[in-house]
Order: structure tokens, then C-alpha cells, then sequence
């Protein structure tokens, strides 16, 4: 499995994790972002998401981001997913998983490969509500 | 040839996931634009609010991209992935 | 299965993201610290470790963190799991998990409840490396 | 009676993982060390380097904290978990 996918089934973030954590026996912190499908957005009650993308060009940006987080913090490791289709209220969208010898460049990488990937990879969020169908036009 | 691409709402509003335009020989991409315009009225107002980006080839357009025969030009919204 | 807790089993982290899950719709980002046990420590190579708690108070420690994290950050809810006994290089030590309805407040809570962790709770590391056993006696 | 409990290398240094002892009556923390250095010379460079916290029932004991009988004090080396 590769560590940057774009994909519509569901992961495993256990699964994820091992492969990242395969790559070396000097990981000590792994941090990792999940992000879900939330039943609110807006005080719009939310029935189910339904997440378009780029083909080609939104890998292309995932796999970059990994490789300048790789390049910009002190990290072993870095696995991203995230989901494409329908996603019920509840289930996971994406995955950010960075792995370092020390927690702290963990966390940075993480949190910064996240806001990366909504500034950068062109996938598109609609919101299916009970008074319709609507296409995110803001970052969460 | 360009064929050019619409994502999400910008696909509702053309109502077509992708076109393709002939266009004059290696034009910027503030004149792709206009053509952009006159050919979708339904987008004009999304191009002028600047609110979307544009890809060439699936790499960001700047200001001094030029856009010639064979391109793939995409019509990108602002993205809420993550 | 309690949010909090101190064990010498192993832990799944998807089965302890869903047990913190389970507890609201509203979650949209949850944030993970995972730590593992590493191969290397100040250039001594490690060939295990062992970790000894002190069983009341080590416990009442996390849940405090935890009631903490709920009372001083804006997440839904934390998970806490650490391990004891012995532990071998790769494998799950403790685990942090904050869900919230955004992602900052999630990573904030995240990071701050592994460091109170390694602050105020009553758990010891000892390295056994090939030149013998020594209890760690700084913070990581 | 209080009960003193070592944990990690002080209990390696002790050679004991609990022991009981005989104090007066409501002592105060500082008194308190004074007798543990008396009784446990072998971990009076720990107690005078104020790296060990002490516990007292399961809470972490300030300078105004008095000790009685029946209580359980435990002597706690720098933490490690995590």
C-alpha cells in the first residue's frame, strides 16, 4: 500500500500507522489527524458529504506536501488518505499520519501538513443537508 | 485545442464536467479569461470575484502562464478537502 | 471499556479513536499521540523497556488530565491509555486521543495533555540496553 | 504507622518496594525527610537534591503538609511515562 492515497473506501488508521511506523525502529511519536464527518456545519444539520477531486493533479499535491514535510521538519515518516464519495456522518474523510524520533516535530508536521492539504489539494467538499445539496465554498 | 475542466459547482453552473475550445496560439492567461467569459456567462462572476484558481497541465497558473494547443486547463473553486 | 486507563495489554488505536468517537455526532477532527518505543536513546542502543507505575495515584493522574483537557480546551472528548511493564522496541507505549468539533482545539489539547502526562503522573522508564538496565531519570 | 512505598531506582537503592515506620504524631514534610535520610542513607543524595516528589495518600505533599499516622507516603523519582 502506498503511504499517499486518495481513495474511496474507508482505512484502517491502525493499518496506516504501521506503515508509517514500518519505515523505521527510531520512531518515537507518531501524531496523527483524523479528520470525520460531523453531523453540524453552520447550524445546517448535515445527512451525508459527498467529496469530488482532481484526479491526477490532488495526488500530485498530496505527495508533495509529504515530501516538503519531509524536507521541512524533523520527521521519519509521512502518510496521507483521504476519502473521495459519500461519507456518512461519522466516518473518517482524511489521514495525516507524521512520525518522528520526538514528539514535537511530530505535532508541527502534522498540523501543518493538514492546513497544506485544504490550502493546496483540489478536492471539494458537498454538503448533503435536508433542505439540499451544497458545495463548501470557505475552508472549515 | 485546450480542453478545459469544471469541479464542483462550476461544473453545475456550465453543466458540463469539461470542453473543448480552440483558442489563438499561445495566449496569457488574463486573455483566456475574457475568452472563459464570453464562452460561460453562468461563471463570469466566479472568475471576477477571483475567488477561483486556475491549473494548467494540473499545475497552478500564475500571472505570466501562457496557455497554448494541447493544454489541459481546469477551473478549480476554493477547496474544502480535508 | 473505560476512556482512561492503565494496562499491560496492547491497544488498538482505531478501537480506542472509535470509543472516544462514540461519543458525539459533532466530532469533526480528532487529534492522536501515539508514542512507541524507540531504538535508540542518547546513542545507546535499546533492546527493551519496562515501565512501572504507581498503581492508585498514576491512574487518578490521567484522569484528572483528562477532566482538565474537557474543562480548559474546546474538545468533546480525550482518551488516555498508557502501558506498563514490559515493551518492545515498535511497539504502542501511551496513547492520547482528543476529538473536538474543530481541528485546533484537538491538536492544542493533544499536546498539552502528553506533556502534563510526562509531568505530573507517577510512571517510570526503565531501558534495558545491551550494556545493562538504567531507570531514566529526565523527561524525554 | 505510616507506610512508605519506592518506586523505580529508589527502590532499587532502598532494596525495598514498602516499609512501615513509626513517626510522631502530624509531622511536617521537612521533618518527615529528616528521618527518611536517617533510616534509608542510601537515598539521602536523592532527597537532598530535590529531584524526588513525595506523595502523601496519592497526593502530591507541599512544604505545609503534615504527615499522620495511617498515612501512606510514597517517595517518587522523577517521572519518565509517556
Amino acid at each position: 500500500m502506498e503511504l499517499v492515497r486518495i481513495q474511496k473506501q474507508d482505512f484502517s488508521v491502525t493499518e496506516e500507522i504501521e506503515l508509517v511506523k514500518a519505515v523505521s525502529k527510531s520512531i518515537g511519536g507518531v501524531v496523527v489527524f483524523l479528520g470525520t464527518g460531523r453531523d453540524i456545519s453552520k447550524s445546517e444539520e448535515i445527512v451525508r458529504l459527498d467529496f469530488e477531486h482532481y484526479p491526477g493533479m490532488a495526488e500530485k499535491k498530496l505527495q508533495e506536501i509529504r515530501v516538503r514535510a519531509l524536507d521541512n521538519f524533523n520527521i521519519i515518516e509521512m502518510g496521507i488518505v483521504h476519502r473521495i464519495g459519500k461519507i456518512e456522518i461519522g466516518e473518517n474523510i482524511v489521514l495525516i499520519v507524521a512520525a518522528a524520533q520526538h514528539r514535537n516535530d511530530a505535532f508541527m508536521a502534522c498540523e501543518w501538513a493538514i492546513a497544506e492539504l485544504k490550502r493546496i489539494t483540489p478536492i471539494w467538499k458537498k454538503e448533503i443537508t435536508k433542505k439540499g445539496e451544497v458545495w463548501v465554498e470557505e475552508h472549515p | 485545442m485546450v480542453k478545459i475542466r469544471f469541479f464542483a459547482m462550476l461544473k453545475n453552473k456550465v453543466g458540463q464536467e469539461e470542453v473543448k475550445l480552440d483558442v489563438p496560439e499561445n495566449i496569457s492567461l488574463e486573455k483566456f479569461k475574457q475568452i472563459l467569459k464570453k464562452e460561460f456567462p453562468a461563471i463570469t462572476e466566479f472568475l471576477d470575484k477571483k475567488s477561483i484558481m486556475i491549473s494548467v497541465n494540473q499545475e497552478f497558473a500564475t500571472k505570466n502562464t501562457m496557455i497554448k494547443d494541447g493544454d489541459e486547463v481546469a477551473l478549480l473553486p476554493p477547496f474544502s478537502g480535508g
